[in-house]
């Protein structure tokens, strides 16, 4: 097949036809997938103090991007959209701004990005791409949760096998697991907190379960 | 009654803190620190149980994992009950509720114990294998009498209000066992500055060293022990698990813990708090200092309350403060079972004699015994035990030097209580969960650890080494072992200075002969639990039993809630001797996880309740919740499947969603659907390689439907893919089959044709579908959204980029239905908005949101096909009459071509879906009926294939079926027969699926 | 052969049971057998057992490499059972059934069949369907098999957790009344004995280590203890070893050999009067007579030969029972263990021939084999004895899996078991 | 449980986060049109089944869901290498 590195952008400008900017204006609220579990309230009622602490990142912008980590044009397409180049070790992320990578496989990265520059970034890649590559939008398939306290990685051990412990678990470290019996994306960033990135259509099941696990340590909701 | 055996000084336990306990309803005081075993002999409960075959009255032999007699029923409450609780390793607690179990109408005064005693020479081993058979009617009932008297205690009839925890450790060093070897190892580990979890089943460390009056460093051990503990704790990266049981030892290092977190405390946990918490242990290196288990020796009447280990003798005096008797007879085969009587005679009680099976065995212990003046008989034996409920004296008579005969005279002597010691065995359990052999060692007199491939270590009594200074070593060794394993540098670690004790070399003897032959004496047990004597064992063995496997399961030896930990080797012992043969020859004991029982609760964590399993909700779930819906599960997933109006059966509700959508317009939430986006030049290609159809003229813009089969060509998926971009395209696949699909589409993308361009991404959580379904959905659509939605301009089976609601949307002609149909696909986070807004601007249409029934019926009046319910694996697409959905032009051979031309696949008369009409227009053919030819025929009739869908259809007036029929596509026109369960007919004409709008034009208006 | 009766105990007990005669003998292997069977197990000394009744063919050696009966036959979960989905699966089941009746009075060994009904619960509407299908099918196929609903299901099985609230809500039940459970050691012996008694030299620690083909026709097995023993036909029956079989003969099968577990609970009083099979909360449960709840685990998905699987799916299954029986979370799992099954692609079993003439195959039993055991042994039996499959093993051919003509029991063989 | 060493992660995770694809080297004929039944079965069916070293197709499912090939002693179920997919086993059965 045809050598990866010489693609014309014309000959990947064809995949633009189905990009859209998928954020309404801003007079249609977005309901994020832990929407109806109303954090908002909970952090001004529930409780102040407990060795759980849980936080929503809504509706940031989720961009799963495939391409070919060998291939030198692509890495420094990435760098001129992103001002960040993609982090190539395994289970590695890097943060610039409002910007930040995953890793996710050896041709696979998670970007976040604020929700509403989403379109504009997707089009400089549309723009700035050569190559065989994919670019997916899934904003709307997944949240973020930030979960931190001095008992947090105790109840992480609980939902996951990978071994936490700092010395194999850095900050800045990011892993796709099992989350209970769902899955989730962990990130470290720093020694108490990490970030979740779990599914939309399992993120009520993670939410039951976490608050389960925390009745021995007590949870605090922030927003 | 007050405490008539507990000492006023010494011991672990707290006389500061009194507790009361209930036993048979009883009430009883014990001391913190106590088990309920050392608080029940503290209070001179003899009678604990009564066996299982015999209904023998039974007492407490021992005092710990190892205990065969003392299970009881715990727990306050009905929900709190818990069945077989080993007394001796439960930790009493104010308010603790115990019960025994078997016994009518009470465990001292038992009815069974008399037909036990007349009944019990017709129960040999395997009795029941022999009878019971005639008449052949009359078994249910003999098993419901067999039934009624085993089990043990009793489930709760209530569910559990406790809560259980599991939790993963990840380390370098596993230490099992917090003895000497144990402390030695996790010291020198944790200096060394490695990751140790250190676990022990007991509610404190020590092991060993607690349970007798040695001494480290001039100083009581338990100093020493205090100092390590403490030490051990400082550490961060040192977790010391107490009341901690390694249950199993899996392959990879993976071990499992359980930690019993409140059973101490109270029969239910403590708000917020777990019960018992499971630890996955995944460790880099595993060291075993497990320790041994003393062996109880074989003898008449072994089992009268009053027999004990000496060992336990010892530890119940040191370590609870408590005598378990007033005249005590040691008999032993070595030097450790002095102990037992120096330690009765330092608590002031008297000890009537050490029965040696040895002659003149001269160690430091014996020495020691000697200068008490402790009456020592050598080279002779306790043959025998008088006593029903309570030893009253034994008969001691000389033995012959090998041990296997009687000589000389009977001697009686008047006793309460009998210590034995037949040696110790090696807890070597979970070395062998991972599937290592035992290897058995003479001079060790038991089995040692096999060879195995885990990274593993042992240290101590497991060794077969018993002396305190020799166990420290093998710890301390084990401990720098495993830190040069794991790249860390030797520890520092002085060892604490011991009495060196001399031991003289021990009898392998296990079976102490009677005046008469084993057949004829008084019982000799080898397994009390299970009522295995030494005669049975025999028996067995003359009947040809004779791999000590079959000795096991003939006799159930070592099947009892202690896996014989007790009686396994002397069991081995006995099958030997009755075979000629040695202890090794006649096999191994294997043992298997678990080492002790664990509850299922313990096992299954916080997996269970609401959290058995996810569900998965799309965006507008809490709307069909306020919507009254019924949901349907499909896979994880909580789909609506109908929504019921006040008042409305089920059928009412569905005729009022279909009509719904065939006269105006309805609504369905289609965001379960599997949603792969695929981008890259060769996605195409690709896709003719994986659907059956072909895909090279796909125009963007336009969408197709394909099926899906394996290499055998059998279809297991289907759904409509969109052309979104020359390179890209979004699948969709069923609810259920959408992972499937996906790992489909990656495995033979990375194993088969990688140099094909082309990635998947999954998206079905990213995009919320609302489909809007019938004549007048393009009415309600064009109210939403300023494009063109005429039909002149959005065509069947297109797919167009517009706004609806203010929300950028990609929304899809397709049909599912029949009727003019639009899915709008929007991101999730605006999926509920557009949703609403649709309910908004529909009412005047009368819009009606739908289920998953409705949307069947819908399908199935079309003849549409839903993968998994009109396929089951076994049918490919001209099985289904869809050869349309199958392209042999396609130059490269797609998956499923070649599998559907086998022999088999293109013979005559395979089964045909087709559609089926009822003779009578209003019976519904349950679906799963089989169809035969000739109802009247003799059974077995041949089966003509199976209905797979079938509904009542409001809108057509009569009911529809889609079926299986062998070579149905033939037949039109035929009939057929389902015969029901209440031997009626239903009588019905193969025709087609079709059966709405054959032509179909209403998708097209 | 002495007969076992009430009155036959009474009897020994007067003389202490010291003139018990042995249950079989242990012969030193002649040089030539008209028939070795290799695999002392349920399946090989049934075969045995019907060679030498029904076709008077005695001169027959069963070669078994550990103990009789040491294998799946002391390691499964002894459900018998014969609703199976597909015509040939059905009539091969119903054929060991009708053998399972009455099987204690023929081989006068107590194998405790007990006839306790197996119920398969249904918890979605997928169940459902293909549940009424199993029965609709069944009832015409002249095997017993009825559908019950929730409501009648909790009346019949009070322990479990009929109610709305599940997660996956019990929605009904097929159950077949006839099916129950066995003793299985039981079944092995008893085989064992009767085959022994009509002459049959049962061998055991004999470990075949080849075979003696030459042009494309076995003659024989060379064994590691007694060098070669010469056969006119030869049959194979050792369920997770098949595949170590067929290496040596040459030839590979449609089977692959996984691990499967089962685990016990601590023997408690009569909990559950019955067996429970959830095909979609992946466990199932009966009750031993002994008072052990006997509960099946999965399969693992890899090759395995070491009778040990995962621990992840011992946890699995133990959810599931918890699931539809939550009143056992405070009861204790005592012991677990491990098989290895031999499974086929399409979850049914091979009877057949091989290339290799008068050499012949059973195996690929998946979950299934204890229930099969007398119609297993009956049917290769037939096959040995005639050097042809009989007419109910015919679709069992390894065939097959050439023209394509699976008979899929996967939605009947569901979970383990 | 199998403790696994995802060649792509590059670090050991458990059992649960993979699946087994079965025996791996297992190539698609070519030109299937050209099998015969015979060889078709035997491509869809027929496997090895060893006791002893096996090569399996494994998945991370759970984690960078990138297939690779395994190494495995299938009665110690030691497992004694992985390999991406592409590449040869460097332990074999003798």
């Amino acid at each position: 097949m045809s050598d990866l590195n010489n693609m014309t952008a014309a000959e990947s400008a064809a995949t633009k036809a189905a990009i859209m900017n998928q954020v309404p204006g801003s007079e249609i609220e977005g309901q994020s997938p832990l929407h109806h579990a109303d954090f908002a309230s909970l952090a001004q009622q529930g409780p102040k103090t407990g060795g759980i602490h849980l936080r929503e990142h809504k509706l940031l912008g989720h961009l799963t991007l495939r391409c070919n980590a060998e291939n030198a044009e692509q890495l420094a397409a990435v760098e001129r959209v992103l001002g960040v180049a993609l982090p190539l070790q395994p289970l590695s992320s890097v943060e610039s701004g409002n910007y930040s990578i995953r890793w996710m496989s050896p041709d696979e990265w998670l970007i976040l990005v604020p929700g509403l520059e989403t379109f504009e970034i997707e089009t400089k890649f549309r723009d700035a791409m050569p190559g065989h590559y994919s670019l997916v939008n899934s904003s709307g398939g997944s949240t973020v949760l930030e979960l931190s306290g001095d008992n947090a990685v105790t109840l992480l051990q609980k939902a996951t096998s990978v071994d936490l412990h700092l010395n194999s678990f850095p900050v800045g470290k990011v892993v796709s697991t099992l989350f209970a019996k769902s899955t989730a994306t962990i990130r470290r960033i720093d020694e108490q907190r990490f970030e979740l990135v779990i599914r939309r259509s399992f993120s009520d099941y993670i939410w039951l379960w976490i608050q389960d696990a925390s009745l021995e340590y007590g949870l605090v909701i922030e927003a | 009654m007050t405490q008539q055996n507990r000492l006023t000084s010494g011991g672990r336990i707290d006389r500061s803190t009194p507790l009361t306990f209930t036993y048979n309803g009883k009430q009883y005081k014990g001391f913190k620190g106590d088990t309920l075993a050392s608080a029940m002999l503290a209070n001179g409960i003899d009678v604990v149980a009564r066996s299982f075959k015999y209904s023998r009255p039974r007492g407490i032999v021992a005092c710990g994992a190892e205990e065969p007699n003392a299970v009881l029923q715990l727990g306050a409450t009905e929900a709190t009950q818990v069945p077989n609780v080993r007394a001796t390793q439960q930790e009493l607690f104010n308010g603790l509720v115990s019960a025994s179990t078997n016994g009518w109408p009470s465990v001292d005064t038992d009815v069974m114990g008399m037909i036990g005693k007349v009944g019990g020479n017709m129960m040999p081993p395997g009795f029941y294998y022999k009878t019971f058979m005639f008449p052949e009617s009359l078994w249910d009932t003999y098993e419901s009498m067999i039934r009624k008297a085993a089990g043990i205690g009793r489930a709760p009839r209530e569910r559990d209000p406790d809560t259980y925890d599991s939790i993963n450790q990840h380390c370098d060093v596993m230490i099992v066992g917090a003895g000497p070897a144990g402390l030695a190892a996790a010291l020198t580990a944790a200096r060394g500055g490695a990751r140790v979890i250190i676990a022990d089943e007991q509610n404190e460390f020590g092991g060993s060293l607690l349970n007798g009056t040695e001494k480290l460093d001039g100083k009581p051990a338990s100093e020493w022990v205090r100092a390590v503990v403490e030490e051990l704790s400082r550490y961060d990266d040192v977790l010391l698990l107490p009341r901690s049981t390694v249950n199993g030892y899996h392959d990879h290092n993976f071990l499992t813990i359980h930690e019993r977190c409140t059973d101490h405390l109270a029969d239910i946990a403590p708000v917020n708090q777990v019960r018992q918490r499971m630890h996955r242990v995944r460790a880099k290196w595993v060291v075993l200092a497990t320790g041994a288990h003393e062996r109880p020796l074989v003898y008449a009447n072994n089992d009268v309350p009053g027999c004990m280990v000496a060992g336990a003798v010892s530890t119940y005096i040191n370590r609870y403060g408590v005598v378990p008797g007033n005249e005590l007879v040691v008999m032993t085969t070595n030097d450790y079972g002095y102990q037992a009587a120096l330690d009765w005679a330092d608590a002031g009680r008297k000890v009537v004699a050490i029965v040696d099976t040895r002659e003149a065995a001269v160690g430091d212990r014996t020495e020691a015994a000697r200068q008490r003046g402790l009456n020592i008989i050598s080279g002779s034996a306790v043959i025998e035990v008088q006593g029903t409920k309570r030893v009253t004296g034994v008969s001691v008579a000389g033995l012959s030097a090998s041990g296997t005969k009687v000589i000389g005279s009977v001697t009686k002597l008047k006793a309460d209580t009998v210590a034995t010691s037949g040696g110790w065995s090696p807890v070597i359990h979970l070395s062998c969960h991972t599937g290592s052999r035992p290897v058995w060692s003479d001079s060790v007199v038991g089995f040692l650890p096999g060879a195995t491939v885990q990274k593993q270590l042992t240290a101590g009594g497991i060794n077969g080494q018993y002396e305190t200074a020799i166990a420290l070593q093998e710890g301390f060794d084990a401990g720098q072992k495993a830190l040069a394993e794991v790249g860390l540098a030797a520890a520092n670690v002085v060892l604490p200075e011991t009495e060196a004790m001399k031991v003289a070399a021990p009898m392998s003897l296990f079976h102490i002969p009677h005046l008469k032959p084993t057949s004829q004496a008084p019982k000799q047990f080898v397994d009390y639990q299970t009522d295995v004597t030494a005669a049975g064992i025999e028996i067995a063995c003359r009947e040809g039993f004779e791999a000590i496997e079959h000795v096991k399961r003939y006799t159930a030896m070592g099947f009892g809630t202690d896996q014989g930990k007790l009686g396994n080797i002397n069991g081995m012992a006995v099958a030997a001797k009755a075979l000629n043969k040695s202890i090794p020859e006649t096999g191994t004991t294997v043992f298997r996880p678990n080492y002790t029982p664990i509850a299922f609760g313990a096992i299954i964590g916080r997996n269970c309740g609401a959290l058995f399993e996810p569900e998965r909700y799309t965006a507008m779930h809490k709307w069909h919740v306020q919507q009254g819906a019924l949901f349907e599960d499909v896979g994880q997933w909580k789909r609506p499947w109908y929504f019921p109006q006040a008042g409305e059966t089920m059928q009412q509700t569905l005729n009022r969603e279909c009509l719904a959508v065939r006269n105006s317009v309805g609504i369905l939430d289609a965001s379960t659907l599997g949603k792969i986006d695929i981008q890259g030049k060769d996605a195409r290609e690709f896709l003719g390689r994986v659907y059956s159809n072909a895909w090279a003229k796909l125009a963007v813009g336009k969408c197709r439907y394909g099926l899906m089969c394996g290499e055998d060509g059998m279809v297991f998926d289907d759904g409509v893919t969109a052309c979104l971009g020359e390179n890209h395209f979004v699948m969709t696949t069923t609810t259920g089959g959408a992972a499937h699909v996906y790992e489909w589409l990656e495995i033979y993308h990375q194993t088969e044709w990688p140099e094909l361009e082309v990635y998947f991404n999954t998206v079905t959580d990213h995009w919320s579908t609302a489909t809007i379904t019938g004549p007048n959905s393009r009415k309600l659509l064009a109210e939403l959204t300023d494009a063109d939605v005429t039909n002149d301009d959005f065509r069947y089976m297109d797919w167009k980029q517009i706004t609806v609601a203010g929300v950028p949307a990609r929304v899809f002609r397709i049909s599912f239905t029949g009727e003019l149909s639009f899915e709008i696909n929007v991101q999730a986070n605006y999926g509920m908005h557009v949703w609403e807004k649709l309910i908004e601007a529909g009412a005047k249409y009368g819009l009606t949101p739908y289920g998953t029934e409705t949307m069947h019926i819908l399908r199935a009046e079309k003849g549409f096909i839903i993968a998994g319910q009109d396929t089951d694996g076994s049918v490919h697409p001209y099985d289904l009459g869809m050869g349309w959905c199958v392209s042999n032009q396609k130059p490269f051979s797609y998956i499923g071509k070649r599998g559907m031309n086998r022999s088999d696949c293109t013979r005559e008369n395979r089964k045909q879906l087709v559609g089926l009409k009822t003779k009578d227009p209003k019976q519904v053919i349950p679906e799963g009926s089989a169809a035969v030819l000739d109802p009247k025929g003799p059974k077995p009739l041949e089966i003509q294939g199976h209905i797979s869908s079938s509904y009542w259809s409001e809108t057509l007036g009569h009911s529809i079926a889609m079926g299986f029929i062998k070579g149905g596509l033939d037949k039109m026109g035929e009939t057929v027969y389902y015969p029901m369960a209440d031997g009626t007919v239903i009588e019905a004409e193969i025709c087609s699926p079709i059966f709405f709008d054959p032509k179909g034009e209403r998708q097209n208006v | 052969m002495q007969k076992y009766s009430g009155f036959g105990l009474f009897k020994h007990s007067l003389t202490h049971h010291e003139n018990w005669q042995r249950v079989w003998r242990n012969p030193t292997p002649k040089k030539k057998y008209d028939v070795i069977i290799i695999g002392g197990g349920g399946h090989g000394l049934a075969t045995a057992y019907y060679l030498a009744k029904e076709h008077g063919i005695t001169n027959v050696a069963v070669l078994e490499k550990g103990h009789l009966g040491g294998g799946n036959a002391c390691r499964n979960t002894t459900i018998v059972r014969s609703n199976y989905l597909w015509d040939e699966s059905a009539a091969l089941y119903e054929h060991s059934m009708q053998l399972w009746e009455g099987l204690a009075q023929e081989l006068n060994y107590n194998v405790m069949f007990s006839q306790r009904g197996v119920y398969h619960t249904c918890h979605t509407l997928q169940d459902m369907r293909s549940n009424e299908r199993l029965v609709a099918a069944n009832r015409l196929q002249g095997i017993d098999n009825e559908m019950v609903d929730a409501e009648q299901l909790q009346k019949e099985i009070p322990t479990m957790d009929c109610s709305k609230n599940a997660r996956y809500p019990i929605m009904g039940a097929s159950v077949q009344r006839r099916a129950g459970n066995a003793r299985h050691d039981a079944v092995a012996w008893g085989y064992a004995r009767a085959a022994d008694a009509l002459g049959v030299d049962l061998i055991q620690n004999c470990e075949v280590i080849d075979m003696e083909i030459s042009d494309g026709k076995i003659t024989g097995v060379k064994t590691k203890q007694y060098g070669v023993l010469k056969a006119d036909r030869v049959g194979c029956v050792v369920a997770g070893n098949s595949g170590v079989l067929a290496k040596m003969a040459g030839i590979e099968l449609p089977v692959e050999s996984h691990p499967l577990q089962a685990l016990v609970s601590e023997p408690i009083k009569p909990f559950l009067d019955t067996v429970v099979m959830s095909n979609h909360v992946h466990g199932y449960m009966s009750q031993s007579d002994k008072g052990d709840l006997v509960i099946g685990a999965g399969i693992d998905g890899w090759v395995g030969y070491g009778q040990r699987g995962s621990y992840g799916i011992i946890e699995h299954t133990i959810q599931a029972i918890v699931e539809m029986f939550p009143c056992t979370s405070r009861v204790r799992m005592n012991r677990q263990w491990g098989g290895i099954v031999d499974a086929c692609p399409d979850a049914s079993p091979i009877i057949s021939e091989t290339p290799i003439k008068n050499l012949f195959f059973n195996c690929g039993w998946g979950t299934g084999g204890f229930k099969g055991t007398p119609g297993s042994g009956n049917l290769f039996a037939h096959t040995l004895a005639d050097g042809k499959p009989h007419p109910i093993a015919e679709p069992f051919s390894i065939q097959r899996f050439h023209t394509g003509a699976l008979i899929d029991e996967h939605g009947a063989a569901g979970v383990a078991h | 449980m199998l403790h696994i060493y995802c060649p792509h992660c590059a670090e050991y995770r458990e059992e649960d986060e993979f699946h087994c694809a079965g025996q791996a080297h297992i190539s698609r004929p070519l030109d299937p049109e050209a099998c015969s039944d015979e060889e078709w079965g035997e491509y869809l069916f027929f496997r090895k089944n060893p006791r002893g070293l096996h090569h399996e197709l494994w998945v991370h499912a759970a984690g960078c869901r990138k297939f690779f090939n395994m190494t495995r002693d299938t009665q110690s179920y030691e497992i004694k290498e992985v390999y991406k997919i592409g590449e040869q086993p460097s332990v074999v059965a003798e």
